[in-house]
Parts: C-alpha cells; sequence; structure tokens
C-alpha cells in the first residue's frame, strides 16, 4: 500500500477535462515534483486531492485510506496541509492568530495551541512578524505563512503550490532551504513549482503533465531529459530542432 | 468601553435633572396626545392633530377650563408600538400630563393603554378600533370610536330588510382591521344563513387583483364584501369593472372606501359602491357640518370620519376637565366616566356592555357613493338620499 | 377555463412590467457584483418625477418617459460616482458593506421624497388607466399592454447596444473580468458609472408605465426591490433575456399562485422561488439557456 | 484585569441606574438600548465575525416574541416562560434555517436570510388559527414598574456581550474569523466551515430570540407586522452592528445606544428642548424647522449610515482610534 495513490483522476468542467486519467504514487518522506505549462492542470490536482472540487471519476488514497469524497477540512484533519497559490491569509488576524487557528485542529486548548503555533512560526522563521497583521506582511512573509499556517496542522503530507513564485533569488534560496528544513522533519511532500531550479533541486521524483495528462514520471533527470517535457515547455519546434 | 460609560453618564445627568417637574396649579393646562406623524400613517394622523389643535383653539378661546387653558403635547408614534410608548411614557413621566388622548392604529393605541393603565393616567382613545382595548377591564382606558365589530351594523340591517342576499365573497387586507372584520362579517353572515362562497385575503399594496376577482367572477357572489384600504379599494373596483365583474351590490367596510381619494382614484368605478361608516359630515349631528366646513376652510384639504373622531375626542377631554373635582389623573378619570355630551362625532357616553368596558356606543351608517358624493343611505329616517338598488351593470 | 386564461394573461402582463424592473437590476448586479438594495426605491423616485410632470405641467405619463429616464440616469450616476466608487477603496471587514450603502441610500431616498410630498397616497389618473380590450370574454389591459410592449422594446435595444456597440463590449468585458478590462485600457470606474445610471433608467421606465395604473407613496420602493432581486436570480446575473424571462415567470407565479393557492399568498411564492432557484439552480434560467 | 476596569465601571452605572434615575422614561428608553445590545451581539456574532451578513434577524426575533406570547395565549403559561423556551426554539430553528442559507455565499446568504424573514412574516400573518394573524396577541404585563424589565433585560445584554466576549477568545472564534476571512482557506486549514457556521448562527439566534421574548413580556402586544419587521428590526440590527463596529465585542453596545438616541433626540425634537426654544422664541422659523427635525429622524440615520460606511467602515469602536485622532485635530485647530 502506498503512502499517497492517485488511481485514474479525472475532471471534467463543462465538456473540457482539466484532468484526465492522471495516476501517480507518492512514498512516504518523499519531495515529489508536479510541473506542467500554464493551465495544464497542477491547481485542478491539488484541489481534486484536496477536496475543494469534486471528482469526476478516480479514487485518492492516503496512508492506505480512501480519501477522494471526503470534504476538504476532513482532508485536512486526515493530514494533508496545502498552501495556495494565490495567497489566502487571514487578513485581519495576527501571524500569531492566523496559525493559531490552523493549530486548533489538533488540539482543544488554548494554551496549547498557541504553544504550538509560536512553535511552528519559529521553526519557519516568522518570530519577527508574530503579532503583524497578515495583510501588512510582504509577499515572501506571506507565502512563509501560508506554509507555517498548513504545518500548524501538523499534516503528514504537505501540498505547496508556487511557493517560490514571485519571490527574489535569496528568497528562493530561503523557500528551498525551508521546504528541505520541513521534509528533514519528516513531512512528506508534493510540491507544484514554476522554478525549474526548486523542483530540480528538492524533487526526489517528478510528474509531469500537460493538459491534463501525464507526459512523464521519474526522477527529475529522467523527466528532463524527456522529450514530450521539452516540447511542452518550449513549443514542438523547439525539440525538433534538437 | 469607558466612553460608553461616559454617554451613560451624561444621560442620566440629563435624566436627573429633568426629572422633577411637579404638576402645576396655575398655567396651561396639558393634555398628552400620541399620533403617527411620520411614517405610512402620517396622512392620517395630520387630519387628526390638525383637528385637535382646531378643538383646541375653539375651546381655549371660549375661555378654556374654568378660566385656564389648554396646551396640546403632540408626540409622533411614527405608526410603530415600542415608539408609541416611548412617547407616552415620556409625556407621563417627563410632562407629568393628568389626561392623554389620540391613538390611531390599533396596535399603537393599545401599548398606550398598557401604559395609561399601568401608571393610572386616562386615555380616551380616539381611533384604535381592535375590540379587545376595552375588553380588558381597564378602568383608565375609555374609547369614543366604535370598535371594528359593530362597522357593519347598519350594513346588516339594509342587507337583512332590502336585499336579502344568499350569498357572499369577503375580500380582506392583511391587517388587523381587515382580518378580525372579515372573521366578524363572515360569522354573522353565516349566522343570518348567507353561505360564504369566498373569504380571502391579500397583502396591501398589490398590483393586480384581477387573479383574485376572476374567482369572485366564477362564484357569482350575491354581493361582494371588501375591507380594504384607501388605494387597494380603488384598484379593487377599477379592476371590478376591467373584468366586468357585477354582482348584485359592491360593499365597502368602511376605512378606505369611505375616503375623498377613493372616489377621485376610482374614478367612474366608485359610483353606485356602497360602504360601511362611522361619520361623514352629513350625519345628523350637531356641529359635524360645521366642523367640516371650518377645517375645509382652514386648512384647504377635505377632512373625514378620522378628523371627527379626535376634533370630539378633545371636546370629551375638555369637558372632563371641566367637570372634574380635582385635575389630576384620578380626578380626571372619574369626570370622564360620568361623560354624556353631544359631539360632532355623536353622542358620548362611557359604557359597559357584552365583554366592554367605559366603551362609546354609537351607530353605524350604510352609505352610497353617488355622483362622487357620499350619501347617507341606511338607516332610512337620517338617510340624505334614497340608496340606489338593485346597481346598474357597468356601462359601456 | 376562462379563469384559466385570464389568470395567464394577467400573469403575462404583469410579467412584462417586472421584466422591466428585472433588467436594470441585473445589468446593475451582473456588471458590478452588487446587490442594489436600492432599486425600488429608485423605480419610486421615477414615479414621483412623472407624477410631478403629470399632476403640474399636464404630461401624459408615457410622454414623460423622455423626462424620467433620463434623470434616473444621472441619479443613478451620481449615487455611483460618489457614493458606491468611493467605497470600492474603503478597507472594511464586510465586503457586503456595498450592499447595506443602497439600503442606507433607499433610506435617504424614501424620506427626502416624505420630507417634499409627505406620506400621502398621489396617482396619476389617466383617460386610459383603466381601458380594457376583450378578447373572447378576457379582459386586457390596454397600459399594462404597452408596457409589456415597451418591455420588450427596451430589452432589445439594451440586448442590441451590449452586443454591437463599443460601450456595450465595454461593459460586458467588466462585467466578466473587471481587473483583464482595466488592463486592457477600460476605465472600469467609468464603466460602472454609466451602468448604474442605465440601470436606474431602466427601472425609471418601469416606474413610469406603472404609475398610470397604480399608486405612489414613499415607502412603494420596497416590495419592488425584492421583487427585482427575485427576478434577477430567476433569470440569472447579467442576462437581458434572462430578465424577460424571470419577469415573465415571477408574474405569471404570483398569478396562478393568487388563483389557485391564495391572494395572501402572493408576495411569499416569490420568495419561495427565489430560494429555490438559489438553491436548486444557481445561475437561474442563464444556466439553462446559456444566453 | 485592568482591561475590564472600563466594562467593570460600566457595569456598576448601569446597575445603579435605575435607582438614580426614577424618571420611567428614561428607564424605558434604557431597556430599548439593552434589548438592541443583546440583538446587536446576536448579529455581530454571526455577522461580524463569522462574516455571514444577516439580513433576517427579525426572523429570530418574531419566534421568539411569539414563543412566550403563545405560551401565555395558547397554554396559560407565564409568558416569562417564553425566555428559556423562546431561546431553545430558535436555537432549533437556527439548524434548518442555516442549512438553507449557508450553501450560499456573501450577498446570496444575505439575501437569501432575507427572503426567509419576509416569509415567516407573511407565515405569521396568514397563519390566524395559531397566530391570530393580524390581530395580534395580548400579553398582560407582570410589573408597574419599570425596574425589573430593566434588570431582565440588563441581564440579558450582559450575558450576550459575555458570551460573545467568551466565544471570539475561544478555538469558536478563531474558528469564525477564519471562516470571515476566506472560507476556502479555512476549509483548507481543517475547518468544518459549515458547522461553525451553523453554531455561530445557533447562538446568534438564542441571543436575538431572548431579545423577541423578552419584547413581549415588557411590551405586551405583538403582531407580524412589529416583531417580524424587515425595516424595523432585520435592518436595525445591521445598523446596530455596523454603527458600532462590525467584529467588535463593544460595538454593539454603542452602535444600540447611538440608536436609540439619535431616534428619540429627533423624533421628540431634542427632547422636547426645540419646541420649548419656539414656544419661547415664538419664532415661525424655529417653530418650522423643529417640525422638520422631528420628521428627519428615519432621514437622520439613513445619513449616518451613509456617513459611518464611507468614512467609518469598521464602525464608531472599530475605528475609534481614526475617530479620536480626528476630534484632537479639530480641537488642535480650534485652539490655534
Amino acid at each position: 500500500m502506498a503512502f499517497f495513490e492517485a488511481k485514474n483522476i479525472t475532471k471534467f468542467f463543462g465538456g473540457l477535462a482539466a484532468v484526465n486519467g492522471v495516476n501517480f504514487r507518492v512514498e512516504q518522506g518523499q519531495t515529489y515534483g508536479l510541473i506542467g505549462p500554464n493551465g495544464s492542470g497542477k491547481t485542478t490536482i491539488f484541489n481534486l486531492i484536496n477536496g475543494y472540487f469534486p471528482l469526476t471519476t478516480g479514487e485518492i488514497y492516503f496512508g492506505g485510506r480512501k480519501i477522494s469524497g471526503l470534504k476538504t477540512y476532513r482532508i485536512c484533519q486526515e493530514g494533508i496541509g496545502r498552501t495556495f497559490q494565490v495567497v489566502k491569509p487571514l487578513k485581519r488576524m495576527t501571524v500569531l492568530d492566523n496559525v493559531v487557528a490552523s493549530a486548533f485542529l489538533r488540539t482543544r486548548s488554548k494554551r496549547e495551541a498557541v504553544r504550538l503555533a509560536e512553535e511552528t512560526i519559529a521553526f519557519c522563521g516568522l518570530t519577527a512578524h508574530k503579532d503583524k497583521l497578515a495583510k501588512s506582511l510582504p509577499i515572501a512573509s506571506r507565502k512563509r505563512l501560508e506554509i507555517t499556517r498548513a504545518l500548524a496542522t501538523k499534516p503528514k503530507l504537505l501540498l505547496l503550490d508556487e511557493t517560490a513564485a514571485g519571490l527574489n533569488p535569496s528568497e528562493v534560496d530561503e523557500a528551498i532551504r525551508l521546504i528541505r528544513k520541513i521534509n528533514e522533519s519528516g513531512i512528506t511532500i508534493i510540491i507544484v513549482e514554476h522554478i525549474m531550479k526548486v523542483i530540480m533541486t528538492i524533487s526526489d521524483r517528478i510528474l509531469a503533465i500537460n493538459h491534463g495528462m501525464v507526459i512523464a514520471e521519474g526522477t527529475p533527470a529522467e523527466v528532463a531529459s524527456n522529450h514530450e517535457v521539452v516540447a511542452a515547455y518550449l513549443g514542438e519546434d523547439y525539440d525538433a530542432q534538437s | 468601553m469607558k466612553r460608553f460609560a461616559f454617554l451613560v453618564g451624561v444621560v442620566l445627568a440629563v435624566g436627573v435633572s429633568l426629572a422633577g417637574t411637579a404638576l402645576a396649579a396655575e398655567g396651561p393646562i396639558k393634555v398628552g396626545i400620541v399620533l403617527p406623524l411620520t411614517g405610512e400613517q402620517a396622512q392620517f394622523g395630520e387630519i387628526e392633530r390638525n383637528s385637535f389643535q382646531m378643538a383646541v383653539e375653539e375651546i381655549n378661546k371660549a375661555g378654556g377650563v374654568n378660566g385656564r387653558t389648554i396646551e396640546l403635547l403632540i408626540e409622533d408614534d411614527t405608526g410603530k408600538p415600542d415608539v408609541g410608548r416611548s412617547a407616552v411614557e415620556k409625556l407621563i413621566s417627563r410632562d407629568q400630563v393628568p389626561v392623554l388622548t389620540g391613538g390611531y392604529s390599533s396596535s399603537v393605541a393599545y401599548a398606550i393603554c398598557a401604559v395609561a393603565q399601568q401608571r393610572q393616567v386616562p386615555f380616551v382613545v380616539t381611533t384604535g378600533s381592535a375590540d379587545k382595548i376595552t375588553e380588558q377591564g381597564w378602568d383608565y382606558v375609555f374609547r369614543l370610536c366604535q370598535p371594528v365589530s359593530e362597522y357593519p351594523k347598519a350594513l346588516n340591517s339594509f342587507l337583512g330588510e332590502v336585499v336579502k342576499p344568499k350569498t357572499v365573497a369577503i375580500l380582506y387586507e392583511n391587517t388587523l382591521f381587515g382580518q378580525s372584520g372579515a372573521k366578524d362579517f363572515a360569522k354573522e353572515c353565516e349566522e343570518a344563513g348567507m353561505k360564504v362562497l369566498l373569504k380571502e385575503g391579500y397583502e396591501h399594496g398589490a398590483i393586480d387583483f384581477k387573479p383574485l376577482l376572476i374567482k369572485v367572477k366564477a362564484a357569482k357572489p350575491d354581493f361582494l364584501y371588501m375591507i380594504s384600504y384607501v388605494m387597494d379599494a380603488a384598484l379593487l373596483m377599477r379592476q371590478s369593472k376591467e373584468l366586468d365583474l357585477s354582482p348584485k351590490l359592491f360593499v365597502g367596510g368602511g376605512a378606505g372606501f369611505t375616503l375623498p381619494e377613493f372616489a377621485k382614484n376610482a374614478g367612474e368605478a366608485a359610483e353606485n359602491v356602497f360602504t360601511a361608516a362611522l361619520w361623514s359630515e352629513l350625519v345628523p349631528y350637531p356641529g359635524a357640518k360645521a366642523y367640516y366646513e371650518k377645517y375645509v376652510e382652514k386648512f384647504k384639504t377635505p377632512t373625514e370620519y378620522h378628523g371627527a373622531e379626535a376634533y370630539a375626542s378633545m371636546y370629551v377631554v375638555a369637558d372632563a376637565l371641566k367637570r372634574a373635582k380635582e385635575l389630576t389623573p384620578k380626578g380626571i378619570r372619574e369626570a370622564l366616566v360620568t361623560t354624556d355630551m353631544m359631539t360632532a362625532f355623536g353622542p358620548v357616553k362611557f359604557i359597559a356592555y357584552g365583554k366592554k368596558k367605559q366603551q362609546n356606543s354609537l351607530p353605524t351608517y350604510l352609505m352610497q357613493w353617488q355622483k362622487g358624493v357620499l350619501e347617507t343611505v341606511w338607516p332610512k329616517n337620517v338617510a340624505t338620499k334614497p340608496y340606489v338598488y338593485p346597481t346598474p351593470a357597468w356601462t359601456k | 377555463m376562462e379563469v384559466f386564461l385570464q389568470t395567464l394573461v394577467a400573469g403575462i402582463l404583469k410579467g412584462g412590467l417586472y421584466a422591466l424592473i428585472g433588467l436594470g437590476m441585473t445589468l446593475i448586479m451582473g456588471v458590478m457584483g452588487i446587490i442594489n438594495l436600492a432599486h425600488g426605491q429608485l423605480m419610486m423616485i421615477a414615479m414621483y418625477v412623472t407624477y410631478v410632470l403629470f399632476h403640474y405641467m399636464g404630461v401624459d405619463p408615457y410622454y414623460a418617459l423622455i423626462v424620467s429616464m433620463p434623470s434616473l440616469f444621472v441619479l443613478g450616476m451620481l449615487i455611483q460616482r460618489f457614493l458606491l466608487n468611493p467605497l470600492m477603496k474603503v478597507e472594511a471587514i464586510l465586503p457586503e458593506n456595498q450592499v447595506l450603502m443602497t439600503v442606507g441610500i433607499g433610506m435617504v431616498l424614501t424620506e427626502v421624497i416624505r420630507f417634499i410630498f409627505s406620506s400621502n397616497y398621489l396617482s396619476a389618473q389617466t383617460s386610459y388607466s383603466s381601458e380594457v380590450r376583450f378578447v373572447g370574454g378576457i379582459s386586457i389591459s390596454y397600459p399594462l399592454s404597452i408596457a409589456f410592449v415597451v418591455a420588450t422594446v427596451l430589452t432589445l435595444a439594451l440586448f442590441w447596444f451590449l452586443i454591437k456597440t463599443d460601450l456595450g463590449r465595454s461593459i460586458r468585458a467588466v462585467s466578466q473580468d473587471p481587473e483583464a478590462a482595466e488592463l486592457m485600457g477600460i476605465n472600469a470606474e467609468r464603466i460602472k458609472i454609466i451602468t448604474m445610471g442605465l440601470g436606474s433608467a431602466l427601472v425609471a421606465a418601469a416606474g413610469t408605465l406603472l404609475l398610470p395604473i397604480y399608486y405612489l407613496y414613499p415607502d412603494i420602493g420596497g416590495p419592488f426591490t425584492r421583487r427585482a432581486f427575485v427576478i434577477t436570480i430567476l433569470g440569472g446575473l447579467g442576462s437581458t433575456v434572462g430578465a424577460i424571462f424571470g419577469g415573465v415567470t415571477l408574474g405569471l407565479a404570483e398569478a396562478f399562485g393568487s388563483t389557485y393557492i391564495g391572494m395572501e399568498f402572493e408576495e411569499m411564492i416569490g420568495l419561495v422561488i427565489f430560494l429555490l432557484v438559489l438553491l436548486f439552480l444557481p445561475g437561474g434560467f442563464k444556466r439553462l439557456t446559456k444566453v | 484585569m485592568k482591561q475590564y476596569s472600563g466594562a467593570i465601571l460600566l457595569l456598576a452605572v448601569m446597575l445603579v441606574f435605575p435607582l438614580a434615575v426614577q424618571d420611567a422614561y428614561y428607564q424605558h428608553l434604557m431597556i430599548l438600548v439593552l434589548l438592541w445590545v443583546a440583538i446587536g451581539s446576536g448579529w455581530n456574532l454571526i455577522s461580524g465575525y463569522a462574516g455571514q451578513v444577516l439580513f433576517g434577524a427579525a426572523a429570530f426575533f418574531g419566534v421568539g416574541a411569539y414563543t412566550a406570547a403563545l405560551l401565555s395565549h395558547k397554554l396559560g403559561i407565564s409568558a416569562w416562560w417564553g425566555l428559556p423556551l423562546g431561546a431553545v426554539i430558535t436555537f432549533a430553528l437556527a439548524l434548518p434555517f442555516g442549512w438553507v442559507c449557508f450553501r450560499l455565499r456573501g450577498p446570496y446568504f444575505a439575501l437569501a436570510t432575507l427572503a426567509l424573514n419576509e416569509i415567516f412574516r407573511h407565515i405569521a400573518t396568514i397563519w390566524e388559527s395559531l397566530t391570530e394573524g393580524m390581530v395580534g396577541i395580548l400579553v398582560m404585563q407582570t410589573f408597574v414598574s419599570k425596574v425589573p424589565y430593566y434588570y431582565i433585560a440588563l441581564g440579558i445584554a450582559v450575558a450576550s456581550v459575555l458570551t460573545v466576549e467568551i466565544v471570539v477568545r475561544s478555538r469558536w472564534g478563531y474558528y469564525f474569523v477564519s471562516i470571515r476571512e476566506d472560507q476556502d482557506a479555512a476549509e483548507s486549514l481543517g475547518i468544518d466551515t459549515l458547522r461553525y457556521k451553523s453554531v455561530a448562527l445557533c447562538l446568534s439566534s438564542c441571543m436575538i430570540g431572548l431579545a423577541g421574548a423578552l419584547y413581549t413580556n415588557y411590551m405586551g402586544f405583538i403582531d407580524p407586522r412589529v416583531v417580524f419587521s424587515l425595516h424595523d428590526v432585520s435592518i436595525a440590527a445591521i445598523l446596530v452592528g455596523i454603527i458600532g463596529g462590525v467584529g467588535t465585542v463593544s460595538g454593539p453596545a454603542v452602535g444600540a445606544f447611538i440608536m436609540v438616541a439619535v431616534m428619540e433626540i429627533f423624533r421628540s425634537g431634542g427632547f422636547g428642548f426645540l419646541g420649548k426654544l419656539s414656544s419661547a422664541t415664538g419664532s415661525p422659523f424655529v417653530a418650522t424647522l423643529t417640525k422638520y427635525i422631528s420628521e428627519a429622524h428615519v432621514l437622520s440615520f439613513g445619513l449616518l449610515v451613509i456617513f459611518v460606511i464611507l468614512y467609518l467602515p469598521n464602525g464608531v469602536v472599530g475605528d475609534w482610534p481614526i475617530l479620536k485622532k480626528k476630534l484632537l485635530f479639530w480641537r488642535r485647530q480650534a485652539t490655534v
């Protein structure tokens, strides 16, 4: 039994297939990369795992249990945390309160929730911003807050959606360091990322999709050399020339 | 939180400073009046206020109450019971009025009655017509106008002697006045051996009554009884005409059907419509016609029964003030109990009958719109014109 | 049978008028995502404009359209420019602040009118107010038929305007994606001002056409606001054809409800349909017909 | 305890108020204020904290009021039992109410509650055999004095404010605000949004229902138009919340006070001050002005709402720092 498995997941919007028959497995402790051009269905896959959209067909298993069909909050309770590509901070709450709200998932005591939140904030290096309102944070810190909040739900699997987009190079390096640190603490990660540097350096395996269908799966090196992947990213002509 | 404490402190201070003004033995005598001066009922509140003021001017000019003048303190109830209650609380505890009158809508009048009774200040209800107001055994509440269940008294005798109908359809607006009036009338019709073919309510403000009227047309009742507010009444008649609906007679249950605006808005469709009525300037009471003419001259608009009720109430209150042994709420109450006088609205005497207490008992009338004038047609002895019956069908 | 046909006719004719009320609302809601709870109050203002023209200058209500529609167009623009647009920049906890703002605007409009005209009932009785034609024993109201025709013409005109003119295309662009439209050089604020003006002018037409057969007082707006959002939800946001469908459906539902269930259920029927559509057919008729 | 010192001081003032002010008129006004504190707090919990703008507070207010009235009218039991029972029944009602409305978001939720509000009013009007329709129901008042009503109202108001204070500091409070700020984010953080919105609505409905039951006992008369009023209850509740401060514990208290004070000052022409002024000066101008001002109470309130939404979007409490700065600025300008 795999740690996480998506079996033939498909999603139609109207008559269009956003995700079409995608299969993949993630083993415990892995960092699993998900790549593809814009509109290829990466975020939709997250929304399907997360239960935000119901599946048209297919099944998703996590820790040996079927989780497809469960409500979003139930899936989070099962141990899957996620961040959003377009960050969704709870704007008029402080950073600490943002994290406390999610820490309540694992404890009913407020004292315990605050302790867990502060610990997570420290882990992610946001302690300096603890008492600021979320809406006043710069983008890099907001992205970091997304991760912190998801971590405070004590997930076993973390879905990261374009955590490094919009950051400057030094912030990207910091983000990579943080993701590694999370992974090292024993949390399995599925990551969607546009910046190749990020995904290639941190992923154990990579799934490449285009038009909602899998075009390649394997180690970063394997995927990077795959013709279809190169074509999808750079266009058919480029591939033909090479 | 502190600023709130500060605000409360201010109110406390103002309250204390304003609280203690004793009942003055000198100067004008204060009379408290609660009327809807804003909101949807303001139109009638206005007529009543004008009439109260007109009556007071006359009384003061004629020497006032044993040499003292009357000062009216008029408060706006906005047509809402809780506001009416605020207003009457203010009149009693701040202004220390020894007697209250006014009270337009039944719900507001009722809220005021409860306060008046608790605080033992006599209240002469001018217009609020729900039966229960005088059925509570309250000894500080007096009512000048007829209760709603008695509105169709004259109509019933007319039906029994002249029309002898077998079937009836009843339409009513969903208000206290409409619902309770329709219920009472349906009961009376059944007791008189008539069959109620249709009894249906509607919400005030409907645009199109045709679905309702087409049902009436299909049911073919001998007569149609409608309890409606003025504009709905006009629409009902106009649309009846548009549908060519012709029962033997159309009867309005008072209220909207008696007002000049009804005739104006219904146009030709108002012709020959009967209505139960409490008063018109043509009723045979001394002063009725004079009141009407004086009002029209002074305010340049017509008045109607609400105004007459207010005008009469003021005279009743003034009369009680004159006769009261002492000008305290208790003294005035005792004087009101023994009221026996004639007013422009009719004779006033507060008696107990049925379940009611301190209720004035007045006859009601059946009137008919004839050539744009509301003529009294029943009882015969006070009729200003003979009734037109059977009603001619709509002419095209 | 007569009962059924008469009810049908009454429902359709009233539906035409409702469509006109819904048309303005669907435009405003579609483009701005605002629920305009002052919609009925705008209609009330138009009715007073018409009344003043009729009463003091003897202008026939149908000609008064020429004045009432532009006046409300201006009023709508002013409201948008000075009260609603500035709100976009105000940082508030509840995004529904806009809705609450329209509640405040409605209160002010009603009370200002009450100040000027008092609460008295007014009406504009014309020679044709009660005119009817009998077709096979079925009575057809003349003024309501005119309202129906005007509603249809205005809907078609609006449809053409939205599809064919540059301004219309800009309005549709803003309704689909205000940010993208802004990037393409459309001044979204200006478009919103114009749209609010248009919506107000449309409901002004409804008010003016309603006056000869109905009556007028300051509080008349509320029930019409409620009907307007029922129609809009029924027809689908931003859909002009949907507004006609929604209007006629509501007209028919009210008429048949009144005939076969009871007149006192008239308003309730609309509200229940509204809830059912929201819950089970989000998107309204628009979703079924894709127009 | 320092943060509570203001509240405790205020409570002390409120406790001695009816002893210090014997005038029944002011006692009555304060009872209205307290009633609105409870309704406003209820509205604030579901709308200000959980972000679900309720346009149908009157549905709960009316059901609470009718529960009390029907107990006395149909069963001959004291209407005071309507307080606990009204709270229980509105609580039970909030569940299906929420089930219908919470599938909708933002303005659609608001419209759905508005529609339900009106549907409730129609039902109460039409179902004459149960509710007596528009004839209304009479309940005999228990006390002549206002003082007992005052303390009961105070109890309900304090309980409402305390409930809000305790709830918003707890896990529930965090959840409510998370839902308000971003429902999708909240859901993905493991918060069962439907459940916690329902929790918020149930708590809110209890407070509003209690206020309704108290209204019946205090006013002694209700009819559907009064207690299910869209304008005078549902929208007034929103205005109390907005003016006081959305999502603040003390906001509804401040809002309730301002609303009752503004309405009453205008209605009574500055507590009769303007009337005295006009009769003292005998000036027809002042008299006309007085007449217009007393007719402008709803208008003034509408303008106040527009002003607050535009310039104090977080209400008097929420924007107090801004307000204070402006006031200080003006004062400084004046002295310079």
